[in-house]
């Protein structure tokens, strides 16, 4: 069930596990800005394949990657397949009287790459993180303290409702719900989502008494054990230069250095 | 299909989305005390919960967005709801991205706030049927002005992307048809067994 | 010394039939080679430590979980698959150990209605048969109550009732008295007692047992072990703890045969 | 016939004193005419049926509802509004009978801390007194585990070591063992022995009460009645339920004067 949301912090190798989390966050911004900013299909897939390479570096089990990934191409899909249509520029193919443009071809391909990346990237760096370990970082990067306490807030609770939840479903299950596209199924799914809330609220209600009786007058705070060491330094630094290698190549730079000529 | 994946939005689409965002995100949570944060946080972890649920309707089957509801239950609290469970939505399920974070929480976040705002008030006078239409307008709302916002920021983006939109506003007729109907029957829900939800002058 | 031997044998083929059944969690083993036979008229107590698998087997058995190994008969039909096991849920109800853990829907009424729904009855007839079963446990008067602001033990009967309203032929109870006070326990016991149904229940109950069970089954080390239940008058010693009023104690002698054990509200039951 | 009545009779003022106090839901009375001195060492066991308002009256004891009627005196100052119950609740622990509602943060050591910190304790000392509670009970391995992973006999213990952390004088335990499987009770119960606070303890758990409490009330008719608590071996006379294997009951007697019951897996403190 917790497998629900972190893809498997366990299986990852010691020193992955002792970074400081801040330098995933940072090294996961970098690398979607690079990728949004990169409009080569060639300098994208060196791109794409350095976060692979991380993915393994990192354990990230692949079936899980994969399942998650299907979620996300089904809307990549919609997006690209018209694209070589709505592109204007010089025809490739036909298909049904419509014509593809090279260009169009390009674009889709350039989209798919990035978002790709950035996802992959995403899941390798951050979702391997316990959530509370990303709220810790998001906190010692000094976002507003109120919306970092509501994450962490929301994660604790996620996995008790989570589990209300699952027992609900499985009390309907055992009553012979089958959900069907009927009226009965979608106003027994709002009941389930209203009793849902209305305990969420009690809940809440609870647990802010909790709180006050253990003196709370306004104030949360974050006691953590990360501190940024060199390492953490030295690795963002690599991150950095590795990633902005397809950039510098794309733009032209890096075949300017070793030989001095600009073409 | 809420979730705009990093990669497609022009800088300026992207830049716009983010500072809006933060603007309400900033407005409300200084609106939403230290008191009433573990309410908001609370129900933000039971609407990810409920967003889970699958729907089948007709062949195929959709995901609940429920972001009317949330609006017409958090008011302005649900801005930052919107942004926490779409942080933990991208980074957990790889629905969305990084970059484009800001916009996809305006798209979601924005209709939720027109719930609370203008359908929240008449749900405190309401009673059963009445209710449930409330809760079915607020439920269609939600999805049917995300879905346009999500069709703005692809065009805006580029006017390439308009045959995709269209086929993206398309597959949002069916989310709006059962979103509507769940979001009635969960009002009316709450309205019989905890009414006292959804009189939230507090918030 | 009275030694009432309770076992039911007929002749006829077994409602229910579990052979080898196994099943575990994640990789950690549960139970294993677990049989049984469930005939018209058992009331099978299922007892055992906590954690060793009888809620888990119950939940099996109406296919909320798929066994690693063995096979399910039930009602003269191997159930493998979903649709073998929903027909199966029709006619095998499982009161859950949580009643909030059951009950989903704003009123009482609308609860029981939700099984006969889902076996395709139409409105009106869904909600005549919900409450004629409220009836029938005397809870008329509950219908149009909001299910969420009940006490446990009318949740418990409520919940009760929304299995009932399916008329099942078997009823699986997992540890029914659970968390009830005295009074709404005899009530639930007195309630259980009428029904026909062949019943399967998992509890720590002693009470329970005594007033309901005609068989029982032991899950010990992973398994399930066929047992036998007698019930004798007898004597033993242990410490007890009897709490009531200040000032009502000394009228009472604990040379008693039987020391009134009903007034300190601490009856096995409860603890 | 040895019968041990244990009392706790001080000279010294209460340190809780609730005085003819009454509460109200909504306009249902819950109860009334409530009074109760509790003195230095007392551990009373609150006893009652379901529903009769004993959470209730802990949660209105630190201030978390307002009595409709009469004074409660804490510490020797009349408490009455929110300002005297928030210098209340850091000398009165509760413990909240389901710990996901206590343990919030994301990490044990940030839960035990958050009292300490609200007390005005600097980070650093925080962390050391939260570090010292949770290896007075054999927690120190949990510090930086997060709190969601744990099991509901670990999560119970922490929430024990949050109460602690602000060093109450005075503990409020609801329902402590509910939900716990018989190791993890253990435990507890072995954990809450060894402290030295005065403590109520609502509970319907015989086992707790013999080994906790020292003391007992009874709500009962919608009020408080003084009880008296004595524990002493005794004998009695009932109906009761062996289950063992099949075949081995005939090995037995149950002349013996204390018949094996060890191996029916239905002793009291399971049920």
């Amino acid at each position: 069930m917790n497998s629900l949301l972190s893809l498997g912090s366990e299986r990852q190798p010691t020193w992955a596990r002792k970074r400081d989390p801040r330098l995933r966050v940072v090294a996961a911004l970098w690398l979607a800005l690079v990728a949004v900013s990169l409009s080569q299909p060639l300098a994208l897939a060196s791109l794409l394949l350095l976060v692979l390479l991380l993915a393994g570096l990192l354990r990230l089990p692949w079936s899980l990657l994969f399942q998650r990934l299907l979620a996300f191409e089904g809307f990549m899909l919609v997006l690209t397949l018209m694209l070589p249509f709505s592109v204007a520029g010089d025809p490739l193919f036909q298909l049904a009287g419509f014509s593809a443009s090279e260009q169009g071809v390009e674009r889709a391909l350039v989209i798919l790459l990035r978002a790709n990346t950035v996802v992959i990237g995403m899941l390798t760096l951050l979702g391997t993180l316990e959530p509370e370990q990303l709220g810790h970082a998001l906190g010692r990067l000094k976002l507003p303290d109120k919306l970092v306490h509501l994450f962490l807030l929301s994660v604790r609770y996620l996995f008790v409702l989570l589990d209300e939840y699952r027992r609900l479903r499985t009390a309907m299950r055992a009553r012979a719900f089958t959900p069907r596209s009927d009226r009965h199924t979608w106003r027994s799914y709002g009941w389930l989502v209203g009793m849902l809330l209305v305990r969420s609220m009690e809940r809440s209600q609870r647990v802010l008494a909790a709180m006050k009786c253990r003196g709370f007058h306004g104030r949360l705070y974050l006691l953590d054990n990360n501190r940024w060491q060199l390492t953490d330094s030295g690795l963002l630094l690599l991150f950095i230069l590795l990633a902005a290698g397809p950039w510098l190549w794309e733009s032209g730079m890096l075949t300017a250095l070793p030989g001095g000529a600009i073409p | 299909m809420a979730h705009i994946p990093d990669g497609v939005l022009s800088a300026p689409v992207l830049v716009g989305g983010a500072l809006a965002t933060a603007l309400a995100v900033g407005y409300a949570t200084r609106k939403l005390d230290y008191e009433r944060l573990p309410q908001a946080a609370v129900l933000a972890a039971a609407f990810f919960v409920a967003s889970l649920v699958t729907v089948p309707v007709g062949p195929s089957s959709v995901h609940l967005l429920l972001n009317g509801l949330m609006g017409v239950l958090l008011g302005w609290a649900a801005v930052p709801a919107v942004l926490v469970a779409l942080l933990m939505q991208a980074v957990f399920f790889g629905y969305g991205g990084l970059l484009v974070l800001g916009v996809n929480a305006f798209n979601i976040a924005l209709p939720a706030l027109l719930c609370g705002l203008l359908i929240a008030p008449r749900l405190n006078r309401t009673q059963g049927r009445n209710t449930f239409i409330w809760g079915a307008i607020a439920g269609a709302a939600g999805v049917a002005v995300t879905g346009l916002l999500l069709c703005l920021s692809l065009l805006l983006s580029s006017p390439d992307y308009l045959p995709a939109g269209q086929v993206i506003l398309f597959t949002y007729l069916p989310l709006l048809l059962v979103e509507a109907f769940v979001t009635g029957a969960t009002l009316q829900f709450i309205q019989r067994v905890a009414p006292e939800l959804l009189n939230r002058g507090h918030l | 010394m009275t030694e009432a031997v309770t076992e039911t044998m007929t002749e006829s083929i077994p409602l229910l039939e579990l052979r080898e059944i196994a099943f575990q969690r994640g990789n950690t083993p549960v139970f294993s080679n677990v049989n049984l036979s469930l005939m018209a008229g058992d009331r099978l107590a299922l007892v055992g430590g906590n954690g060793t698998g009888k809620s888990t087997l119950l939940e099996l058995i109406v296919g909320l979980h798929r066994p690693s190994a063995g096979s399910l008969h039930a009602f003269g039909e191997h159930r493998v698959n979903e649709a073998g096991f929903r027909s199966l849920r029709a006619r095998v109800g499982l009161l859950f150990q949580d009643s909030d853990d059951q009950l989903f829907c704003p009123t009482v009424i609308e609860d029981v209605a939700f099984g006969p729904l889902n076996l395709g009855h139409p409105d009106a007839d869904a909600r005549q048969i919900a409450l004629d079963t409220l009836a029938s446990l005397g809870l008329d008067a509950y219908a149009e109550r909001v299910t969420h602001r009940l006490s446990g033990g009318e949740k418990r009967l409520v919940a009760l009732a929304t299995v009932l309203a399916m008329s099942p032929e078997i009823l699986l109870l997992d540890e029914p008295t659970n968390g009830l006070d005295q009074e709404a326990e005899q009530r639930l016991i007195a309630h259980l007692q009428a029904l026909p149904q062949t019943m399967i229940l998992v509890t720590h109950d002693r009470r329970l047992i005594e007033q309901l069970a005609n068989r029982a089954a032991l899950m010990q080390e992973g398994t399930l072990v066929d047992a036998v239940i007698h019930s004798h008058p007898h004597q033993h010693t242990h410490a007890h703890v009897h709490i009531h009023p200040r000032g009502e104690h000394s009228h009472r002698s604990h040379s008693d045969p039987v020391p009134p054990h009903s007034d300190h509200h601490l009856n096995d039951s409860e603890a």
